[in-house]
């Protein structure tokens, strides 16, 4: 009989390596086949012509909002983590824990309500 | 193919983060060092568990998650302070106290 | 349809999906070179769909606008997205100087590549008889298919950012960290709302949330859910109108404005799929999957609902989120940034939070944690949630209302007081302007000053010309 | 064995652990505080703000310590299925930590006349001296010190009662992290604040993994997280012995870093210089009493069986920290980086006290944390109070002259340091005696080594501190100007108990070591 699929990851693999293939053949391997004119103009970074202001490659000035947005979804993206097993188990948990994942809940709670008054929500 | 492999693995990651944290100089590559640190301890508890049969070692690798998360939050807000009012992440430059 | 079944059927909805949350479908009879088989054809079946959709959307969107759309290469325009590609293959493509080369051609594959993994769990079909093998359709199943989902999403955001950033210059930048910014806050949002559909299915595992839904779909018992999904995926798959990341008036290309030829049409294609990715998923969480619809599966007890039947249902359905997404971008204008993180932060995450505990605590009345008499309790419980959402809704519209019409709308008003000529409100009146003639002053000062003495005449374009090189001077 | 069987339908019915809510209730009040803190700090208007956030704040403790002193014996008991484990040594050590977080907090909460509290910048993170640091200053108040520090206290009272590694993991994360932060915020210096919290944060951190990875380690061996099985599982399991070592001796890196101890005391004058005074105090009582009621524990319940491994190695450790620590101490010429190598100093005092293996050992630990905390806490405030052209005059040169000028003040500090040196009728002679009581009627030949550098180490701490006192009664005083500010009433009880607490426990320490010596049985 012939090898069964053991696991159940190993066709996600294959299907994320056609994937790959597809991206890396049309990037890298049709990339070449275009026309090859050498412009100088081509080559200077869309800027309309000026200097691009802040030198993306030496870590130009990035506004400071990214980063709160990114370390706020951390947080947010924890909680999910927690109430993605809580929600799949809930047939077998009893009502103690769902009064601990309310409580859990009313925690975070408390820190997105201090974070919005404290403006870290707001987009100037 | 036992498990121990695995573990080995850990301490090898373990001392790469370790040789990471003393070596480099950006506070965001020693940051990192220490987050490959925590994740080899990750993977060793998960080896654990698995030896056991038990699932402490996985409820314990998803609470180091979540601290390593909550670390780069506090960790990030401190070396963004010192690199703005330094103009440098690096540690060799945070020498004002000295013995 | 009557009510009482719906009823009924809320407040018992069956659990057995699948035994701890362990995949239905079994693929003990699928060797590994099938998995591989239909890996492939599903990605082709994935891949003609997306040709077919960038050309029904401009199809779509001419009609809208009352022009034909692209109807010159092949019956209708089909070839379009043919003759698109071979365009695109045979551009130059190079590698802009600030540019940091392998990064800037690692972000198209990533985009192009993960877009894909979103679709290996998805069940297509029913379980059909390939080759002699009894085989779901459906790549594969684990139990916890929809985290895979999830995290491919997660890693889609990587091909903007590192797109952006290497680029090297700052349209890319901003366009790459504001679409990733965009994409990481409508993610919380889209996991956020799955939780209720695993509250309801006790799984992660696509196969057992289908079997879950065989009698009623949970488009119906988490509708909220499902409006805020819909949102999230126009959000995450940076679609008109939340398309701001390249939108061309703000950020000229957004993260791929350095690329050209095959790089930029893997990010293009890398949208599409992300396009059906996500309404792929929402057909299996909320609407069934390749379940019939509700009438014609009850023909012949069921004919239509088993097999490759499925498979077309399941495209229809898809399609159906394919017209809602062309549908969107051709009647709605883009919104402004600000205002877009506000509704993704300020509205829709909360909402979808205290939306869980809701389901939750509606679950629980099901699985009697709150009582013996779990119909009673359903009903308490849901009561309880209507009028929380009503207070809240009328608070809101009460603080909104509030705000609008706090600033008296003025009777009179001085056409030139910000600077520029300002048309009056129908209504209104104008009055002398109270700026006073002052020779050589500010810039607007001295576009007053050259004014005629009426303050309704425009001045004339000789003096306008006279009074710039006049503020020049000053 | 395919990987879905180890996953496998949860059982059927999920057995929620049984908690005794009596037992942690301290532990949930000090929680409650902290969240209604941080709701404080969100929605009071900014007038407020401060005394709403210092009442919260200090009803917390108080109630808190509160049901400790009335409730004691009922709250023993092991809950949480051995994730909290409350019995004698927790409960003194939680007492502690309260009594000296309301001490620190006091001390914090000094405004001097000002709006906010007076060691904190109004925005931590702006650049020094930048427009946007102005802006936050003419705006008053932030006060997210005390939320952050109840945070911290409630880490430090579930660090020792902790009852297996991934609780103690977890608590030694809760009472660092808002350290880290709390470095980071003093109002003057803060090149040197923010420097100081990077310092720690990272060896903060590159510690906590190692502890970590030393319970990854005695997880594998015993087979469970909880101390008691791992304390079971020492004599019984075999062949996997080098796991144990390598575990246990991972774990005292992890913990002895929190304490200062030598090898891993490179952080302790950095940052003891760098943070804002009052969270020095608080750092150098709180977080020492909380470290140390976790590596009893460790040591006691969980790796008493295997002594034999890492036994020498503490011993090293003990003496090279109070040698180092009061060595390297002579040489300072900063007052708060002087108190920070005597902590280190102290610190290992501490450890010959623990390392009597016995329940003596426990009783000593723990007078002599209660002795030092208040006496650190009180030196601290008084630090804070010296003042030169407004920022504080840490320089010694710039304390000569004191008694002169403020009798009281450097009289005061005057008996904290004889404390700190271990004079005859202060508390530290006791504590100190009774450390080397202890190691030496149980740790054997090494208790007696111990205790001799320990001697020795304390004379040269001795010289040091009558350094000091000479230069503040019998030198003329320096050039610059200093004056003392006067502190507020909850300040003012902070230093006074510091100083009632090294005359009391010198001169009348009976009831103390017999409640230590009552309070000293673990539970399994």
């Amino acid at each position: 009989m012939a090898v069964v699929v053991s696991s159940p990851y190993l066709p996600i693999l294959i299907f994320f390596a056609c994937g790959i293939a597809f991206a890396a053949l049309s990037v890298l391997g049709l990339g070449v086949v275009g026309p090859k004119k050498y412009n100088s103009a081509k080559f200077v970074a869309y800027e309309c012509g000026i200097q691009p202001s802040p030198r993306a490659d030496q870590g130009g000035r990035v506004p400071v909002k990214f980063y709160t947005v990114a370390m706020l979804f951390i947080i947010f993206d924890i909680e999910s983590v927690f109430l993605f097993p809580f929600a799949v188990a809930f047939d077998s948990l009893g009502l103690f824990a769902l009064v601990e994942m309310v409580l859990f809940v009313l925690t975070v709670f408390v820190a997105y309500v201090y974070v919005w008054r404290r403006g870290g929500l707001d987009w100037d | 193919m036992s498990l121990m492999n695995y573990v080995y693995l850990a301490i090898v990651l373990f001392a790469i983060g370790a040789a990471t944290v003393l070596v480099r100089r950006n506070a965001i590559i020693v940051f990192m060092g220490i987050e490959l640190m925590l994740n080899a301890v990750n993977l060793a508890f998960v080896t654990f568990a698995r030896m056991n049969g038990s699932l402490d070692g996985q409820a314990v690798a998803l609470f180091v998650m979540v601290v390593a998360a909550a670390e780069v939050v506090v960790g990030l807000a401190i070396i963004m302070t010192i690199h703005r009012s330094r103009r440098s992440a690096s540690v060799d430059d945070a020498n004002l106290l000295k013995l | 349809m009557s009510l009482v079944p719906t009823l009924s059927a809320l407040s018992s909805l069956p659990a057995e999906a699948g035994v701890g949350g362990n995949p239905v479908a079994d693929f003990s009879d699928t060797p590994l070179w099938l998995a591989a088989v239909k890996a492939v054809a599903i990605f082709v079946y994935l891949m003609l769909q997306v040709v077919l959709v960038i050309w029904f959307e401009r199809r779509v969107i001419g009609r809208m606008q009352q022009r034909p759309g692209p109807n010159r290469f092949g019956p209708w325009g089909i070839g379009q997205t043919l003759a698109d590609g071979f365009k695109l293959m045979w551009k130059e493509t190079f590698v802009p100087k600030g540019a940091d080369t392998f990064t800037f051609l690692l972000a198209p594959i990533i985009a192009g590549a993960v877009a894909f993994v979103g679709f290996a769990i998805i069940p297509v079909g029913g379980t059909v008889n390939l080759f002699g093998h009894m085989t779901p359709l459906q790549i594969t199943d684990a139990p916890v298919a929809v985290l895979v989902v999830l995290a491919a999403a997660g890693v889609g955001a990587y091909g903007f950012v590192l797109a952006g950033w290497s680029s090297g210059s700052t349209y890319p930048l901003l366009g790459g960290l504001r679409s990733t910014a965009q994409v990481v806050s409508y993610e919380i949002a889209m996991g956020l709302s799955l939780v209720a559909v695993f509250l309801y299915a006790g799984s992660m595992s696509t196969s057992s949330i289908v079997a879950a839904q065989r009698d009623l779909w949970f488009v119906i018992p988490a509708f909220f859910s499902f409006a805020v999904y819909v949102i999230c995926m126009v959000g995450e798959t940076n679609r008109l109108p939340f398309d701001l990341a390249e939108g061309e008036g703000e950020l000229v290309g957004g993260y791929h404005t350095e690329y050209s030829g095959m790089r930029f049409a893997m990010f293009f294609l890398g949208e599409y799929v992300n396009m059906f990715t996500v309404s792929a998923l929402a057909t299996t969480m909320f609407l069934g999957g390749p379940a019939a619809p509700p009438g014609i599966a009850a023909i012949g007890g069921g004919v239509l609902d088993q097999g490759w039947w499925g498979l077309l249902w399941f495209t229809i359905k898809m399609w159906v989120f394919m017209w809602f997404f062309v549908w969107l971008r051709g009647s709605l204008p883009r919104t402004r940034y600000d205002q877009f993180m506000r509704f993704g932060w300020k509205f829709l995450i909360p909402a979808t939070l205290v939306w869980v505990l809701a389901v939750a605590f509606i679950r629980g009345a099901q699985l009697s944690y709150l009582g013996e008499n779990t119909l009673l309790a359903t009903v308490i419980v849901v009561l309880v949630v209507a009028v929380g959402a009503l207070v809240a809704a009328w608070n809101w519209d009460e603080r909104r209302a509030r705000a609008t019409e706090s600033e008296p709308v003025p009777d009179e008003i001085d056409p030139f007081a910000g600077g520029f000529p300002v048309p009056p409100l129908p209504g209104q009146q104008l009055r002398e302007p109270d700026g006073g003639v002052t020779a050589g002053g500010s810039g607007s000062g001295a576009l007053a000053s050259s004014a005629s003495s009426t303050p309704t005449s425009i001045p004339a374009l000789g003096t306008t010309k006279e009074a710039h090189r006049g503020g020049s001077d000053a | 064995m395919s990987p879905l069987a180890l996953i496998g339908p949860p059982s059927a019915t999920f057995t929620p652990s049984e908690v005794s809510y009596l037992s942690i209730l301290p532990m949930l009040i000090v929680a409650g505080a902290a969240l209604i803190g941080v709701l404080v700090e969100a929605f009071a208007p900014r007038a407020a703000r401060f005394t709403a956030q210092f009442a919260v704040a200090m009803l917390g403790l108080l109630a808190a310590f509160a049901v400790i002193a009335m409730r004691a014996p009922a709250m023993i008991g092991v809950t949480l299925s051995g994730a909290v484990v409350v019995d004698g040594p927790a409960l003194v050590f939680q007492g502690m930590v309260l009594l000296m977080g309301a001490a620190g907090l006091a001390l914090m909460a000094e405004r001097f006349g000002g709006r906010g509290p007076d060691a904190f910048t109004p925005s931590g993170s702006s650049v020094p001296g930048s427009q946007a640091e102005g802006l936050a200053e003419r705006l008053g108040t932030t006060t997210e010190v005390f939320p952050l520090t109840m945070f911290a206290l409630l880490g430090m009272m579930l660090f020792p009662a902790s009852g297996d590694l991934l609780t103690m993991f977890v608590a030694l994360e809760v009472l660092s992290m808002p350290l880290y932060v709390l470095t980071a915020l003093a109002r003057r210096r803060r090149l040197l604040s923010q420097e100081a919290a990077l310092k720690y944060f990272l060896l903060g951190s590159f510690s906590s993994a190692f502890f970590l990875f030393g319970a990854a380690l005695l997880y594998g061996y015993a087979g469970s997280l909880n101390l008691g099985e791992i304390g079971r599982a020492v004599g019984t399991v075999s062949g996997r012995g080098g796991l144990l070592a390598a575990g246990a001796l991972l774990l005292f890196v992890g913990l002895l870093f929190k304490v200062g101890a030598v090898p891993f005391h490179s952080w302790t004058p950095d940052v003891y210089q760098g943070a804002p005074t009052p969270v020095t105090g608080f750092m150098a009582a709180c977080t020492k009493v909380a470290a140390f009621g976790a590596l009893l524990r460790l040591v006691y319940v969980g790796l008493a069986g295997s002594r034999w491994d890492w036994e020498l190695v503490l011993w090293i450790v003990a003496g090279l920290t109070m040698v180092v620590g009061s060595v390297l101490s002579v040489s300072q010429t900063d007052i708060k980086r002087l108190l920070a190598y005597s902590s280190v100093a102290h610190a290992g005092f501490i450890l010959v006290g623990l390392l009597a293996i016995d329940r003596a050992g426990i009783a000593a630990v723990t007078f002599y944390l209660a002795s030092y905390g208040f006496a650190t806490i009180a030196a601290f405030g008084i630090v804070l109070l010296v003042r030169a052209r407004g920022s504080e005059a840490t320089h010694i040169s710039q304390w000569a002259g004191l008694g002169r000028r403020a009798p009281v003040l450097a009289a005061g500090m005057g008996l904290l340091l004889m404390g700190f040196a271990g004079i005859p009728l202060t508390s530290g002679f006791t504590a100190k005696f009774a450390v080397f009581a202890a190691a030496v009627a149980h740790a054997g030949a090494a208790g007696v080594v111990l205790t001799v550098i320990g001697v020795l180490s304390s004379a040269v701490t001795a010289y040091v501190y009558f350094r000091i006192v000479v230069l503040m009664f019998f030198s003329e005083p320096g050039g610059a100007p200093v004056d003392v500010l006067r502190p507020s009433a909850g300040g003012a009880t902070a230093i006074g108990v510091g100083l009632l607490t090294t005359v009391v426990l010198g001169v009348f320490p009976a009831p103390l070591l017999a409640l230590a010596a009552s309070a000293s049985q673990f539970l399994w």
